[in-house]
């Protein structure tokens, strides 16, 4: 029993778990906006973020689209990468020795054309030092075939953490997308077949054209939207994820600042992802860390865990 | 190159000192910064937050047209051509300004004293052309140097006093006719290569309209100059290397099955690209 | 056969046919951000408009949402009005008379909580003087029960449409939500149920927190996201809908100028509809409607229809 | 009421004569307008139009602090309180800002020689009250007004001089005691209608925080008095009657089985309201 430690009255708690996975804040980067980290690293020490999430990996190479890729929309941006990226041998042999430096879990964006692409490269990343968890890309709406077609259904979503879960135990995070009718039954299936966390939203797909040209302002026609634009939408999946399922969520879509994120746990996310944000300010996600913390002193709460889904 | 100055880069907010209008739609703005100006090299470029509301979201990119390192301070030179500069236009003295860069890699200079550098400048173009005069005369002379200008008509060419005032020998290109050569600035190129029989000690650098440097390249390629590099100017959304969005086709040196290219990122890997690499199109 | 007549070389036919509707021209405005037109009288002649489209009108009146209804966004604004309205007498015995001192047709916006209201509503007005088009509410985000449920399925569209076409002859536009997985789908069950045309989108739902309050910031706690930054979301929907039935469509969300109808225009709307831009400029409606005309006449098209669906 | 001068609303360009800070925090604007000035009544309100992009989108609704018919000009007296406002005061003179009025109803100044009038005002309630008084004044003469005018200390008052210099009864109330009467304002109205046998002449007019109000109303219905009006400032999104977001509860004056109120609309319905029809929550 012993007497209780005197505790700083103003030390403030900010770690959280999300499904095992120890963050000693709740800020990481949002998956395709941070690269493998090699560049934000000279804006900041990366050791400083809850975790890194990297750009969506392939077992092989993708080049992605055509260019033009990004759009600026109000408030906001459509993107259509297509996912380019280097697949899996790159990230194992160059990009992880890289991040292993920091004192970071790594979060690893994982993207397939097929159950078995998904599955391979779970196994693979399994025995991979370095890397913490998995957040399983059911939902880029930027590749034809492959991934989007999983995400929109339960059963769909369902599969692609089936196939995942059996190859690792390592943390798996299901990414879930914005473009459905009912984003809480789909959460719920990837909860049901073993997913350890969930992250929401990946992009909403849209397009632009432009009346001069008359053409698409994107090769690939459509692109997904993020940003301050979004925010709305994605809070309110946020909150109705949250009511409907008890594993910890990532919460994400166009947050700027400490006050967007302090909404996005409010409404009941244990942790959140800077994306379009780092575009704005490369140093949103460390002052965002510092922003929360200010916020929990200001409200008088000693950690981060007593605020999370509080809205009323 | 690459010529990136290594762990420069970082948000600054800098003070804008102040901008006036250098010819119709075009301004100048020269802003502190004492680790910019420090840090840059020719072709070098920021990145500017033109709104500090969230429309316009995204940074412009803009490149460095001079620094004053003694100073600490740089300037832009820019056009309206839309909502994120016409933005920018309307801050005043004494605001402040937040600037991510310097970005991406400079132009090459090369390591030749026996080399002659001709600058191609079209239209805005002119903007990192002026910092890399400057940069060419520090290291080899004013001498080794010709600026070639062009622009629809007289109103339109930009910096050509700037250039001058360098004392490196400028000509002018109008496609009216209105002053100088009468024709593009391409054509003038030709002139000047068509009258070497060797081309080899010849660097040559471009910056302009898509379709201008692509000739450019054509004409360098033709004249198997020593150097041609031209600075591209590709949509951007983080300007920084992480979103993969700005990128551009660049031959792969040498690989059995890939294909003959590989994606570069014109923000990290580029502005400035060696031109026979480019896959134009 | 005759000598065809000289034609004004410069004159540019603005006119569209919205399942029978003739337009004057291709502009209208959201059900909901006009009132009755009432108000909007003061800033402009009624009678410019392509068409006026009312405010949702239900069979008996409903007082709607608690305050606050609305909050601002990034690019955007969440509403939860709640489809505060009079009722069908009030329509019909003070708004219409009001509304046929104008030359332009009106359509009206119809809500209801069960199938029969909405079919009860649509006898009524099948006679009312002045009413050339209702167009069907399955999609409002912001009412607890009744008509979201609905529109979110193929069927449940489906049978509002069939129950509202066995009670009129009137114009039938079926207005499509934006929450769902298919709006392409749904898009097709209600021109299978009779629809005559298909007016899109509706809102996206969405939230808002105040975090320093920690409570929504909508009485209704979700509400609808409109305004720019859900043009990119719509406008690929217009475009999906537009290449997968063969009604004309009315496209809106987010239009504030007339080259963002023109998107719309390109993408496969026949016409468009402002909503939120009334409120930034209530004369935006005939702004678009000059500069939708400047527009033709720069790009040398002598009609709207020359450029319908025309993106590539 | 209602007081609403007809056909006069409409989309003004107006051109920014010159704004300054008053106290701190707290901005003057005078613009031109010549048919906002002509056709406005005190309590009325404009819709102003605070960014060219589109964020933030909606336009912000502010009292009509003072016109002046005959220069055709207008003034806001605003407080900087997020990114509307702060737009809105880096505005510098000859700048054109779109306007929307002038919108709403005004007070009703009543139709009674004999009555007397006590403008009550509150922190930045103060700004359509600077109007009221001269409408006062030009009606009824001044010494039939008075001004009670509250804050939280000496600094947080708002336009004491300006209503003295109307030559009305001006007295101050700070919730610190720092001047004038030490406590609410409303305590010093309070203190005013104690002191008087009958209230039936008095007409109270108030604009302030919601508290502040909700404690005018209280006190005047308490005291019977002729009329006791109030200013609100619900949160709009059109501010011209069409989307019915700025609903207030209003009781209904004698309906069978429908609910004992209904919702108006504060922009077209008010902003002004009979203090006694109100259903505060
Ligand atoms: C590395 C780099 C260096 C540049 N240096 C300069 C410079 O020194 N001076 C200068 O005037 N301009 C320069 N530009 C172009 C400049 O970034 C754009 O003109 C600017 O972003 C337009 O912003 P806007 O909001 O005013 O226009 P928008 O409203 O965004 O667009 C107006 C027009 O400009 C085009 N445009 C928008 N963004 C870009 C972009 N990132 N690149 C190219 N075109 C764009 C649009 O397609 C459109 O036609 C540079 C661009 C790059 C990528
Ligand atoms: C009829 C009417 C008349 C008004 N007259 C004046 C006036 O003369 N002077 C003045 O300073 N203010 C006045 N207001 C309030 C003014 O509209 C708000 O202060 C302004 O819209 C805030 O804009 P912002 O973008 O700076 O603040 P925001 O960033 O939008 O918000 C900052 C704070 O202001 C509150 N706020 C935002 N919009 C409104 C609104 N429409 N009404 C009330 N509070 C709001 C928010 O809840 C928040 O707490 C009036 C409001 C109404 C409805
Ligand atoms: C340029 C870009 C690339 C992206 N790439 C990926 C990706 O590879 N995998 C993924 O799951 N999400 C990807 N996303 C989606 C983001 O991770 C995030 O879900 C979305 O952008 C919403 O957050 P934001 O509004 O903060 O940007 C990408 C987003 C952008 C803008
Ligand atoms: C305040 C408000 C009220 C609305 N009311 C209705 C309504 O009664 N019926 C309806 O079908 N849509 C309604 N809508 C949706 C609009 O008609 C339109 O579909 C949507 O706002 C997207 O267009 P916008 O972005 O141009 O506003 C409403 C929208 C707003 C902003
Ligand atoms: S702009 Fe993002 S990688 Fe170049
Ligand atoms: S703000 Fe729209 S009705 Fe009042």
């Amino acid at each position: 029993m012993g007497i209780e430690p005197f505790s700083d009255p103003k030390s403030i708690d900010l770690t959280v778990d999300i499904g095992g996975i120890k963050m000693k804040n709740p800020v990481t980067v949002a998956s395709g906006t941070f690269g493998f980290g090699r560049e934000m690293a000279d804006f900041f020490d990366l050791s400083l973020l809850g975790a890194i999430t990297v750009k969506g990996t392939s077992l092989e190479p993708w080049l992605g689209n055509e260019y033009p890729r990004t759009v600026e929309t109000p408030s906001g941006m459509l993107n259509a990468i297509g996912l380019q990226n280097d697949g899996l041998e790159s990230l194992i042999n160059e990009k992880m020795p890289f991040l292993r430096q920091y004192d970071a879990p790594v979060i690893v964006n994982v993207v397939g054309q097929s159950l078995e692409e998904y599955a391979e490269v779970a196994a693979r990343l399994d025995s991979v030092e370095g890397v913490d968890g998995l957040e399983i890309n059911v939902s880029c709406p930027n590749v034809k075939k492959g991934c989007l077609a999983f995400g929109t259904t339960p059963e769909g979503t369902a599969e692609v953490v089936r196939a995942v879960r059996d190859k690792t135990d390592l943390t798996i995070i299901t990414k879930l997308s914005p473009n459905v009718t009912d984003i809480a039954s789909i959460a719920q299936a990837a909860v049901d077949a073993g997913s350890d966390a969930l992250s929401l939203i990946n992009t909403l797909m849209g397009t632009a054209i432009d009346p001069w040209t008359q053409k698409f302002r994107l090769a690939n026609i459509t692109g997904g939207l993020s940003g301050p634009a979004i925010k709305p939408i994605a809070l309110r999946m946020v909150y109705e994820v949250a009511r409907s399922v008890d594993v910890p969520l990532i919460g994400m879509g166009g947050i700027m600042n400490a006050l967007d994120a302090v909404e996005f746990i409010l409404a009941g996310a244990t942790a959140v992802a800077v994306g379009t944000g780092n575009f704005v300010n490369p140093m949103a996600a460390v002052e965002i860390i510092d922003g929360i913390e200010d916020y929990l002193k200001k409200m008088d709460k000693s950690s981060v865990m007593e605020i999370v889904g509080k809205v009323s | 190159m690459p010529n990136t100055p290594c762990g420069m880069k970082s948000i600054y907010d800098c003070k804008l000192i102040e901008q006036h209008e250098v010819s119709p739609g075009v301004w100048l703005s020269k802003l502190t910064g004492p680790e910019i100006a420090r840090g840059a090299v020719a072709g070098q470029f920021v990145n500017v937050q033109v709104a500090k509301t969230t429309d316009p979201l995204l940074r412009r990119p803009f490149s460095l047209h001079a620094v004053d390192r003694e100073k600490g301070t740089f300037s832009l030179l820019y056009v309206l051509v839309g909502r994120g500069t016409a933005l920018l236009h309307r801050y005043v003295s004494g605001d402040i300004i937040s600037v991510v860069g310097p970005l991406g890699n400079g132009f090459d200079l090369g390591d030749s004293p026996d080399a002659e550098h001709i600058v191609v400048a079209g239209g805005c173009g002119a903007a990192p052309l002026h910092f890399l005069c400057d940069s060419l005369c520090e290291k080899w002379g004013c001498e080794k140097v010709t600026v070639l200008v062009g622009g629809k008509s007289k109103d339109a060419l930009l910096c050509e006093d700037e250039f001058r005032e360098h004392g490196v020998l400028t000509e002018a290109a109008t496609d009216d006719a209105s002053y100088g050569y009468g024709g593009f600035v391409t054509q003038l190129l030709q002139a000047h290569l068509d009258k070497r029989s060797d081309a080899s000690n010849l660097r040559i650098y471009s910056c302009g309209p898509h379709g201008m440097m692509r000739e450019v390249a054509r004409i360098c390629s033709e004249h198997e100059v020593q150097s041609c590099q031209v600075s591209l100017e590709n949509k951007m959304a983080c300007g920084i290397g992480v979103c993969t969005g700005c990128i551009q086709k660049i031959k792969k040196q040498s690989q059995g099955c890939d294909p003959a290219w590989e994606y570069k990122r014109v923000c990290a890997d580029g502005p400035v690209f060696e031109a026979e690499n480019i896959i134009w199109e």
